[in-house]
């Protein structure tokens, strides 16, 4: 068992055609995902490591019966790949795209929403179901099947701690960068929710970072709806206010965002925080 | 991408806000016919302008230059004014706020309000905050007019001057892809007018390609991270003295992190995204070292990234710099061994745990001092 | 609301959709100075006018006061032509096919276009049509442009012309509360141009208080009709001869359905709503005998509705009119005895079933015709 | 058992201070429904049969707790209601309004999706689930708690049909009347689906009419998903085309919309099909 994307996926790359979307394809194939089908407008019928390029997700979707999608389109075209997505059928969408104007994700996530799609990033790594499917851009080679959840705003620290925990002898169920922009599809809570009601899944990671009340709310979320024990990690305990800090979401605002604050609430919450990133897979190990 | 204050009511105006008239200057001399009385603004992309003695009244034209020369030069919150801003006098009855932002968790704008305004939000008591989301794919339904003006509890003249500026700023906000949209003071003349008493605009900086006017606004950077801006490549200054750099915007806010528990401190935030040419890692590694740090934390987990690419980048950049400076380096992943005889041959120093590097960065900056 | 050619020619004209110079008479001495060549339209809101004669060329002012008056005064489709529209003539390469309407399902806008214009797209081979939701909350896309220039393999100038009308008509679409916008033949020009040759537009009655300049456009009613709907009464005249009269939309329909199951022939379709205010039903019943029935066929669910005073509006519009068509009447629900009773007194037949009630009718008209 | 509203429900009535809204309220507290408050803006402070009225709906929800919203409010100030309604936290709003301009529909129905809200209607009698709570304008006599579903595009119609099956002495779990406009927010599909899944409810009335392709999607999908037996009704059998029978979605066009059309598609999934509308309760007492 998995969350979201399992080994039934049929994925779709919108952007298959471009640097990014071609290297990607090859690792998510060699990961074991039914990549089906690619997508770039004017190049249809070409391929890409042996998957078909169609010119619409709606061929894809009506050819392939693509049910997927990772979008790399460029920042500017991400809003309308991601319509088109949710128009054509699929139902969970990876919006690996960086640097979209969050006024852009107010439009699309609400509208997917609205056809009942999962929407995941933008500004994300991907979502990973080890022996299962990877419709993302994370390392192959740090999984292993397991029963760890994983969910974390960040991307290679979120390769650290996922290959951490798998050095420890343990495995993931899911792995789900939900991303680091203000404006996301599918967050911590939601993210929790999937977990707390998979069975495969034992334990919880939660990587989170300043910005945002998104810790908090899912520390206020783990201690009335979450059984499994969850261990966190909260980056930025150290990053000044009114600095955005790499990722356009991390930034302390008005005194809103700070690390002392999603510490604090995941101690309240009885969910211990790892102090060093390293710490996250012996927390682990022993909860 | 952050606005000035005379710069962000430029928009405003745009937008049929109403704003007083008023001049900017960057000398005295320029200051030929202000609208009087005027205020004169220190222009500073900082708050806290007024208590800094950066807001001050004039009557004359001869009185507005001495107060704009007073003004101009003057450091408020680490900023040297440049401009100042030469506004018509409001005779204000009362200050009201007003702005949009946000609302993460909802994924709506946020619309905030308050009939206490002229003060920083934070400062304002929760039950005095009108905090409404407005759902953006509809926009603002009437519901939001009525129950903003049920909590801010004014004659209707003034209600309906409130509505048609929070409307107007709504637009903006969603045209002008803002972050952040706020008046405060949202000032009511003693004659009944709403007028933006001061303007705050903040824009994404990802819909910089929509507006590429806004491209050349003043930024509050560093000159070190106005060239990385313009290079792409994200770098803060920080206020400690070690040089970290990492790949990933979490990691390397970890790796801060993990150096502070060491008893470190960094001076620089430097991502180096996904990029493991070798050309771009040494443009980045340059810019690190213009910093001046007494030592550097190099942290790569190469998970696509290649580390030994990214290693040949650093070397590059220390032998173009002739750099002295120790580096400590943990890298872990693609062809990492490749990537550690390659630092060797720098003299660097390295580490097998995020831990240990930061700790060997701050001997070694020990050491170095 | 429906559009006269000419009436929808006019918005889409305000909102940049590209239209041939036109001119409208009602009298062929009207017409001064028609653009020539020209086609002479009639302006009738059915379709068919070409087959029917309704749309002739004419070179000359002669010959085009000479065909609007052939073409003035025509019946076609039941309309009598009180309008014609003087076009000017294009020298048309290629007919294609563009609307907008809903899709209910998905409750989305949805998109037609066809290669193959100039005939009704009913007619049009499944693939070779274009069909695609245009989520509202979002607008279009330019996915949805990129697949319809896809299916219609256009070249790029006539594409870029098909895209930007597309555009305009979605925002007519929108922003008039249209029903439909049909654009059949989206017709390009031998010289490339691309130009709406008819233009067919309906409005959402519901819209009308948004859009009140449209209220006095003429519409497709019988007097009758035009009587009723100036009344706020939901009447339709229907071409059988027993006069139906219920309240509720769906128990109207399903009396006529009744009624003709029994042999009888609804020649009206009155739908009393909600209202037991005994003058609105009079009213109501009023423009029913008006409609000259050969029977009355009264179907009254009295769920929150009460009975009797329906039926003291039903005997005072009888009375009033000194009416002796045959009324049958299944009445059920709050007071239906009293109902009964006030009836009885002017004649009524009562019935416990609708089918029983419709039988009745049947017989009754037999016996008076 | 009952679906989408049971007496757990806690009803708002916006638009309380009108005719039809104080009528109603009465019907709907006499029902044995938890009408817990009423909004009319600029009326906050009185009472409508002993309901506290306030001035917007989130102090409805605020102080009262409601979690269903029925809205009576005008054709002009719908969709601002029902968009109030969503961003109070509602979760199931009846739109009994009719004349609303179908494009406010289109913009308030996905909104409300969106926010995984429950809308019904508008153009619509409302919903009652006989025993536990009624959210409608349908007269409170003709039910009594049964075993039957009944999903309606009508009003009085449904009231005939509803009284006939509570006189055959049978009786319903629901009655949804899903409201006669071209855009509604709960379809018969969707109803159709509450059914099946409820347990209560052992067999299920649908009354259709002409226009659109409501019923048609119905049957495909009571052929594929619904165990359980389906009675139909389907008015309009002798309408002519092109003429708007009193619902605005009631318009056979283009010839799509028949009622042939919808009769035949419930006989080939093998629901039986009234003629009459009397017919409906002897095919379901025999079901």
């Amino acid at each position: 068992m998995a969350v979201l994307l399992t080994k039934k996926s049929r994925v779709v790359v919108q952007g298959i055609t471009g640097h990014q979307g071609q290297f990607h394809t090859r690792a998510m194939l060699d990961f074991g995902t039914k990549v089906v089908a690619g997508v770039t407008p004017g190049k249809g019928g070409q391929k890409v490591e042996g998957v078909p390029v169609y010119d619409g997700a709606d061929e894809a979707v009506r050819r392939k019966k693509a049910n997927a999608s990772i979008i790399f389109v460029p920042a500017a075209y991400a809003k309308d790949a991601v319509i088109e997505a949710v128009e054509a059928g699929i139902q969970l969408i990876a919006v690996i795209t960086e640097h979209i104007p969050f006024h852009d994700a107010l439009e699309f996530q609400p509208y997917a929403r609205s056809k009942g799609v999962t929407v995941i990033g933008p500004n994300c790594p991907g979502i990973a179901s080890p022996g299962q499917a990877k419709m993302g851009i994370m390392p192959n080679r740090i999984f292993r099947p397991g029963d760890v959840g994983v969910i974390s705003r960040s991307g290679t620290l979120t390769y650290e701690i996922v290959n951490a925990i798998t050095e420890a002898g343990l495995g993931q169920t899911t792995c789900i960068g939900i991303g680091g922009d203000p404006i996301i599809g599918t967050n911590m809570v939601e993210a929790l929710a999937k977990f707390q009601k998979d069975r495969a899944t034992k334990k919880i990671v939660l990587v989170g970072e300043i910005g945002g009340t998104a810790e908090e709310e899912a520390a206020a979320f783990i201690a009335k709806r979450v059984t499994k024990p969850v261990v966190a990690y909260v980056a930025g305990r150290t990053a000044p206010p009114g600095k955005r800090m790499g990722h356009a979401g991390a930034i302390i605002q008005g005194g809103r965002g700070t690390a002392e604050s999603k510490v604090k609430a995941f101690a309240d919450a009885g969910v211990p925080v790892a102090q060093y990133p390293d710490e996250v897979a012996k927390l682990v190990a022993t909860a | 991408m952050k606005f000035l204050e005379h710069k962000a009511k430029e928009v405003f105006a745009r937008y049929g806000i109403p704003v007083p008239r008023g001049v900017v200057a960057s000398r005295p001399e320029d200051i030929v016919d202000p609208p009087l009385p005027c205020m004169v603004k220190a222009q500073v992309l900082v708050g806290g302008r007024g208590k800094a003695g950066g807001i001050r009244p004039a009557n004359t034209l001869d009185e507005a230059r001495t107060v704009a020369g007073e003004i101009l030069g003057m450091n408020i919150g680490g900023y040297t004014v440049k401009q100042v801003y030469l506004e018509q006098r409001l005779d204000i009855g009362r200050e009201l706020y007003l702005s949009y932002t946000i609302d993460r968790s909802a994924r709506e704008a946020l619309l905030i309000a308050s009939a206490l305004g002229g003060v920083e939000i934070e400062a304002v008591p929760h039950d005095q905050i009108f905090m409404e989301q407005v759902p953006v794919l509809v926009g603002p339904q009437p519901y939001i007019w009525r129950a903003l003006l049920r909590k801010l509890a004014l004659p209707k003249e003034i209600g309906d001057q409130i509505v048609d500026i929070a409307w107007k700023a709504y637009n903006l906000f969603r045209k002008e892809d803002a972050e952040l949209v706020e008046i405060n003071p949202l000032a009511v003349t003693r004659d009944g007018r709403v007028v933006a008493g001061d303007a705050k605009l903040v824009v994404d900086d990802n819909a910089e390609y929509r507006h590429p006017e806004y491209a050349t606004l003043d930024q509050d950077r560093t000159p070190l991270e106005e060239e990385a801006h313009a290079k792409g490549i994200a770098f803060i200054q920080l206020d400690g003295d070690i040089g970290v750099i990492a790949n990933g915007a979490g990691l390397t806010m970890a790796t801060l992190d993990v150096l502070n528990l060491k008893g470190g401190k960094g001076g620089t935030f430097l991502d180096l995204g996904g990029t493991d040419d070798p050309a771009k890692v040494a443009e980045a590694f340059e810019l690190l070292l213009k910093a001046k740090p007494s030592a550097i934390l190099l942290n790569i987990f190469g998970g696509i990234t290649k580390a030994d690419t990214v290693a040949l980048g650093v070397k590059q950049a220390i032998d173009v710099m002739h750099a002295k400076v120790p580096v400590v380096a943990r890298i872990k992943g693609v062809n990492e061994d490749k990537a550690k005889e390659i630092l060797r041959g720098v003299g660097m120093f390295p580490a097998e745990t995020i831990e240990e590097a930061a700790e060997l960065a701050v001997k070694a900056r020990r050491g170095a001092s």
